[in-house]
């Protein structure tokens, strides 16, 4: 293969994107594995300690993770001409890695709820007690930084988690699991990524999205080079294509915000300059990841 | 002529070397590669600091105690169908035990959220009935008993297939010796038929034990939620946050559950230990017991647990392979088939991974009985002090969870293998050995137990025939042990069929499997394409089991184990 | 304890058509000691399961007394039948102890401490295994594991012992003492008993009623005496005791019991038509001048004596003892001193 | 074929500590057919099973001529051994048909099609099995096992046969038959045969040579007659053929065999100290006027004739035949025609 791509995107994205950019460059002989972050990573770093990955680029869920591997000296630098047209916050000043979309964690509530939330707090409220479900930061590295995220919110911040605690929501499994839980109507609030619950209410199923009005945390599924690639041509020319107008078009398509600047919103989601973006520093968040990890699930009751 | 320095045991001379081999390859070989990355990334950070950790006794503790109580489940299940399908005078024994077999198909997830759903607010069942619990109230699945129970579920086959095989070698004068003592059919049953069924007995429970502990699927869905982490999901979670001690943890997490799973094994042995279970007498006719009026609510019994363990997650599965959407409610207006038309005819993935897990779990099953006959056959045979170290370390890999297995695998093949020079690693071939290593021990339990029970003179009277060691392996003592054959082979096709974890991180383009298609299909919000290929693949393995039925005529008595 | 009654009872097995046990109707009067006999594969371990419980009549019914416990509807299950059985087979326990083995139906009738011990050590000291209670069937020899299943067989206090071929693996003096201990026991506890057995003479030696079986069917029932004597048929005739049977011009009226003056007359006329069966047993031929010629078929030392066969002029072979040794191929003059019609 | 030559064998199992065979030192000539007699628990099986490659000596040899079949270090795999056996438990394998089971070794050797069926039909012929060809071994009669194992081992041609008990379950009249069929196979064969029973008579119709262990040890070897004639000992005398063994003063000089003067006058002096053990057998026993005053402690009916245990005046037991009825408590007169000195 001349360009082998690990990413914990969706089949269906993974291979649209793959796609997109083989029309773009034609004549690569594209490779593509897809996982969940957590088998992705025990993956990649299983091939590294062995001496011979087989990744050239990776395309994940959060920075956090990309951070550390620039730490390490896992990555390779690249200044991508196209991070001219991003946010400053969305790319690594040393080109290590830039984000490609936003997935916001937002608010999913089954329609034949009691209460519509419009806020974080909302789901601290009696009405919703017993009935708020999230996501692990153990399943899902979206999680993660959604608690850091809000843990930096004034007015939230970690007593914001224990109250939900006390009001007896619970933390468990991925994304796909929230949406399954509140679309059955097993509870019927939780935290999840936006494009899921989107995408099946257009599907018809009984599921609202809610983007709250404190703000939602967003996860910016960036890029990356690693530094063992043995095609780093093929590999700078995979980070141009996804960040390029038409790079960004083919993930508008799949229901996605696109990190470019200027660029529209898929169908379902409200105008751009509505959804209000926490920040998030992520070496700092790297720095103080484990111990976040156990803070919530100190609060959760996790492993204890 | 040729002298042997062997005391009389009949073993050829390269069964040992060959026994060794085998185990360093599937077992030793991955294993050692682990705990080598792993003590090497200890030094980066104290692995004491993961020891410290009251959360992780905490986690040992829950593992144990599910696993134990999932035991005891699967044995309650899976003992209770084999001793009423094999001992009484049950209707419908064929089908009871086709039926029983299914769950195991049916991945763990499936069965959690169909349990889920159904004891929750959403039943129908319940709603219809109107003890539908409120919105939110707290799920009892979530808890050790709801874990234990599904562990149960998912492992009753195992014991069932493996005490099957025990029952049917019981030689039927010993039974009706103990009748006409007097007994009681419970008597008998207690002081008879388990006692010399025990290896068979001994041998599910602790391939359930240890297929509790390194199970991921059940706990993820149902423990998490209620704060009860085991071991294999703490991996995970380890996993998760990728850090320069994950390696260092995962081995010390790893050693704790292969620690789990000998103690499993040592009590096993305890069990056995000091017994003669050699059938004296002629075995081939069973005895059956008549239960009179008791039958009826036997069979309602059987028939309702079938209901619970296999009609209710296959209805819920094709439900949601129906529905357009999840938790859209299912009605003549919203069905529909589009689920199914996206699998078959736009997908070329699934004709893919239906090529590869078939073959992978095809040759894996019958692959391993080759090894495994011999391996079992020199571990009841032999005498040698490795015995034990041998049976403990096929069983390891087993009990550790396939994410574990495969970082393993990748690590010892991701480089191309030394002096030849081949890489393996990206192709089927890893995936197969794989495999092998994982499900050794599922194929080696009943065919020891079987061995056990063995008259030892049937094989004597082959070898005076003139029989050398592999013509009578093929004609006396295979035939002899062909319903723990069966077993052994239907189990680890049922099991590899929509295996995951170990395939998930081993897979690349074209070698992905079943499970691995579910798994994505599911986790990328498809759910509804996810269910149709579930019960595609539940009705291949279906249509799998009638072709056998129609072959087993031809087959040695015994080897189809819904067959009386 | 009562009459055990097998009224018309029949079975037949699924496979191999003909039935194996077929319209058989016998009383064992209580307390009888009745001795089974019949040639391999005639159906006495058939009709002892039944009588166990182990297999339905097809057909016919089995009585203890009033208690019907078998028909071809109803069966008492054989736990309920308080019988005992030494099996063929001895459906010995290879997970218990030797002990364990003879002490599980005491155990099973809740006897348990002291006195169950005692009871097993009694039983196991009849059969001389004392010194072998703690070790396993599968370590023991042929003989000893049928001992063990024998001592299980009369620890307790059956209405119905059922022996099928108790002794078969047994060597002479360990049969005769173990013969001795059945009739103790069969004296002591007034047990019905049922013996099937291959060897007559210890089914002589014990029984009070001797039945025989052929190709599933009864063909008599009646004492040793009485059967040795006086046997019903060519069946039965050469399965009870040894002798050879001729196939002579028939006797004058129906006299059976031939003295030698009747055998000459009847051997003078042998190339007559029809013929009548006339069994001759070997005591009953007497080495002595002037009589039949015969001549010597083959010799075979039995220890005691030397069992011959012998060719009649017109080629019938007949049996004979003679403590002397006497060549092959010699011609002898004999007498026949009684010979009886079948 | 050559000589099969046991050289000092023992064998001692992990449990049970005493030595199951001890010291046997054997030779079977060339095509012998050696009959091994010796209560239950003695260690024949043992020998067998050591001589067929299943079980290594502790101590000890065995050779076939030259050639060293097995010692306490090496040992020649069963199945090189070119021999065949008849297990005490049959050893049949359940999951073949009976035409299948006696066709295995024939398979094995690589022989097959029209010549196969041929050979197999032949062995089931010889024990009467044709029809039963078809059957699973777990539906047959423990007899038509038996002769199914039989069949087995006789169907190829092997150097040595080892029959361990092959016809205890067998009636008289099989008995007989399966005996003509061994002699004829080893006539035929010329194989070398080694038979173990508890049967004395079989032992001494079929076998060449007698050889009587105990706990272990051999006893003596010899010629049917001179085993039956001689025995060496009491436990030999014991267990050749009937007999009494009377505890009697011991008789002049080195003399062994005494006629009834002789057994007159050791009679005579019954109160002496020190005593020797003679054996009397009963047919040397006569019921005649003018002998020796003995009563009678039991009969029991064998058929041919009424065995009898008389008591001798000072209560040592003594067995005799008769061919009337006596009543137990009769006083007798009898004659000892012939006593052996152990
Ligand atoms: N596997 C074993 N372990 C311990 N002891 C054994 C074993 N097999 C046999 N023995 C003992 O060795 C002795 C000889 O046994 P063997 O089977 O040779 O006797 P046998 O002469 O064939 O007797 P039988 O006529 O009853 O069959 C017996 O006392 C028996 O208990
Ligand atoms: N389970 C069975 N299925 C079919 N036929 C059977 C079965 N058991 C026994 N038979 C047949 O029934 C007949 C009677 O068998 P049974 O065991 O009663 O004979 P037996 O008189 O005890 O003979 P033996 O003296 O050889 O033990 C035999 O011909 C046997 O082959
Ligand atoms: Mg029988
Ligand atoms: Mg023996």
């Amino acid at each position: 293969a001349d360009l082998v791509l690990y990413t914990s995107q969706p089949n269906e994205d993974a291979q649209a994107t793959v796609d997109g950019f083989k029309a773009a460059n034609p004549g690569l002989d594209v490779q593509w594995v897809r996982d969940g972050t957590p088998q992705i990573m025990a993956k990649l770093n299983a091939e590294i300690q062995a001496g011979n990955p087989a990744a050239d680029v990776l395309l994940i869920a959060d920075t956090v993770t990309l951070e550390r591997m620039k730490q390490a000296g896992q990555l390779m630098a690249y200044k991508s001409p196209e991070a001219a047209n991003y946010d400053k916050t969305l790319y690594d000043a040393d080109g290590f890695y830039h984000s490609t979309k936003l997935i916001t964690t937002g608010i999913i509530y089954n329609t034949q709820a009691a209460m519509k939330p419009t806020s974080w707090a909302d789901l601290a409220k009696p009405e919703a007690k017993g009935l708020v479900t999230m996501p692990s930061p153990l399943a899902s590295g979206a999680a993660l930084i959604h608690a850091q995220t809000l843990a930096g919110v004034s007015g939230l911040g970690w007593d914001y988690y224990k109250n939900l605690k006390a009001n007896g929501a619970i933390a468990a499994g991925g994304n796909g699991a929230i949406l399954k839980s509140v679309a059955s109507g097993e509870k019927a609030y939780g935290f999840v990524v936006d494009y899921l619950p989107i995408r099946e209410k257009a599907k018809g199923a009984p599921v609202e999205f809610v983007f709250p009005k404190e703000g939602v945390s967003a996860v910016t599924e960036p890029a990356a080079i690693l530094s063992s690639t043995k095609h780093a041509d093929n590999a700078k020319k995979f980070i141009d294509y996804v960040l390029s107008q038409k790079g960004q078009e083919g993930f508008l398509k799949l229901g996605y915000i696109p990190a470019r600047n200027g660029m529209a919103v898929p169908p379902g989601f409200p105008a751009r300059e509505t959804i209000k973006v926490l920040p998030i520093n992520a070496p700092e968040a790297l720095k103080n990841s484990e111990k976040d990890v156990k803070g919530f699930a100190d609060i959760f009751g996790i492993k204890g | 002529m040729r002298q042997t320095r062997n005391r009389g045991n009949g073993q050829p001379r390269w069964l040992f070397p060959f026994v060794i081999t085998v185990i360093f390859c599937l077992s030793v070989l991955p294993l050692g590669r682990l705990a080598a990355t792993g003590i090497m990334s200890a030094f980066h950070g104290g692995a004491s600091e993961l020891l410290s950790d009251p959360g992780l006794w905490r986690s040992v503790y829950d593992t144990l105690s599910t696993s134990f109580f999932g035991m005891i489940a699967a044995v309650v299940l899976g003992g209770g169908f084999a001793l009423l399908l094999t001992l009484f005078d049950i209707r419908g024994k064929a089908l009871l035990g086709f039926l029983f077999m299914l769950p195991t198909m049916i991945p763990p997830q499936v069965t959690a959220l169909s349990w889920i759903g159904m004891t929750g607010p959403s039943s129908a069942l319940l709603k219809a009935i109107g003890l539908a619990p409120p919105l939110g109230s707290p799920q009892p699945l979530y808890s050790i008993g709801g874990i234990a129970l599904l562990y149960g579920v998912q492992n009753a086959a195992l014991v069932y297939l493996s005490l099957r095989a025990g029952l049917l070698a019981l030689p039927r004068d010993a039974v009706e010796a103990a009748r006409l003592s007097g007994a009681s059919s419970f008597q008998v049953l207690k002081d008879v038929i388990l006692p010399l069924s025990l290896p068979g007995f001994a041998a599910g429970a602790a391939i359930a034990f240890v297929s509790c502990v390194g199970n991921f699927g059940i706990p993820a869905i149902l423990g998490i939620p209620a704060g009860i982490y085991t071991l294999p999901t703490l991996i995970y979670s380890k996993f998760a946050a990728f850090g320069p001690r994950t390696f260092a943890d995962i081995s010390v997490l790893s050693a704790l559950i292969a620690i789990l799973s000998v103690v499993g094994l040592m009590v096993e042995a305890r069990v056995l230990r000091g017994r003669d279970y050699r059938v004296i007498g002629l075995s081939g006719q069973v005895a059956v017991f008549r239960l009179g009026a008791w039958r009826w609510l036997a069979e309602l019994l059987l028939w309702l647990t079938i209901f619970l363990i296999l009609a209710m997650p296959l209805i819920a599965l094709v439900a949601s392979s129906l529905a357009p959407a999840y938790g859209v409610p299912l009605s003549p207006a919203t069905v529909t088939i589009k689920a199914y038309e996206e699998i078959l005819v736009r997908q070329a993935a699934t004709r893919i991974a239906f090529t590869n897990s078939l073959s992978l779990s095809l040759a894996t099953a019958f692959g391993l009985l080759v090894v495994t006959v011999l391996t079992g056959y020199f571990l009841v045979r032999s005498k040698s002090r490795f015995v034990g170290l041998i049976s403990a370390l096929a069983e390891i890999p087993y009990a550790l969870p396939g994410i574990v297995l495969a970082v393993a695998f990748i690590l010892l093949f991701a480089a191309p293998i030394p002096v030849i020079g081949i890489s393996i690693y990206g192709t089927i071939w890893i995936i197969l050995i794989a495999y092998f290593s994982s499900f050794f021990a599922v194929s080696l339990k009943p065919v020891v137990s079987a061995f056990r029970q063995l008259d030892p003179s049937l094989e004597e009277a082959a070898r005076l025939s003139g029989a050398g060691f592999t013509r009578r392996l093929a004609d006396i003592l295979v035939p002899l042990v062909a319903p723990a054959a069966g077993a052994s082979v239907i189990l680890v096709f049922l099991i590899a069929c929509n295996e995951l974890t170990v395939s998930a991180l081993l897979w690349s383009a074209g070698t992905q499997t079943l499970g691995v298609l579910i798994y994505n299909l599911d986790d990328s919000g498809s759910f509804n394409i996810a269910a149709a290929l579930s019960v595609l693949v539940v009705i291949m393995v279906i249509a799998m089991m009638v072709v056998l039925e129609l072959m087993a005529k031809r087959l040695p008595k015994g080897v189809v184990p819904w067959r009386s | 304890m009562a009459k055990l009654i097998l009224n018309r009872l029949s079975k037949t097995f699924d496979l191999g058509g003909r039935a194996a046990v077929n319209d058989v109707s016998l009383t064992v009067r209580e307390g009888g000691f009745l001795a089974l006999l019949g040639p391999s594969g005639c159906g006495k371990t058939t009709v002892l399961r039944m009588i166990a419980g182990f297999e339905q009549p097809s057909d016919g019914s089995i009585l203890l007394g009033e208690r019907v416990l078998a028909d071809a509807g109803e069966m008492v299950p054989p736990e309920h039948r308080n019988m005992a059985m030494v099996f063929q087979s001895y459906g010995l326990w290879p997970h218990m102890s030797v002990a364990e083995n003879v002490g599980y139906p005491l155990k099973v009738r809740g006897i348990s401490g002291e006195k169950r011990d005692r009871k097993v050590r009694e039983a196991l000291a009849a059969v001389h295994l004392e010194t072998y209670a703690d070790r396993r069937p599968a370590d023991l020899s042929g003989g000893q594991r049928q001992r063990v299943a024998l001592a299980r067989c009369l620890v307790t206090e059956p209405d119905v012992v059922l022996l099928d071929e108790p002794l078969a693996n047994l060597d002479r003096h360990l049969r005769q003492e173990m013969e001795e201990t059945f009739r103790e026991f069969h004296a002591r506890s007034g047990a019905t008993m049922i013996y099937v057995t291959h060897d007559q003479a210890e089914a002589m030696a014990l029984a009070t009623d001797v039945a025989v079986m052929s190709e599933g069917r009864l063909l008599q029932v009646a004492t040793p005496e009485e059967i040795y004597a006086r046997p019903e048929g060519r069946l039965v005739g050469g399965l009870v005791g040894q002798g050879a049977i001729l196939s002579l011009p028939p006797p004058f009226g129906d006299r059976r019991l031939f003295d030698w003056p009747a055998m000459q007359e009847i051997l003078a006329g042998l190339a007559q038509e029809p013929r009548a069966d006339i069994l001759v047993r070997p005591q009953d031929v007497e080495i002595a001048a002037e009589g039949q010629v015969a001549t010597v078929l083959s010799v075979l030392f039995e220890g005691e004596r030397y069992a011959l066969r012998l060719a009649l002029p017109d080629g019938q072979a007949l049996r004979a003892f003679s403590r002397q040794p006497v060549k092959v191929g010699d011609g002898l003059s004999i007498v026949i001193r009684a010979a009886w019609r079948l």
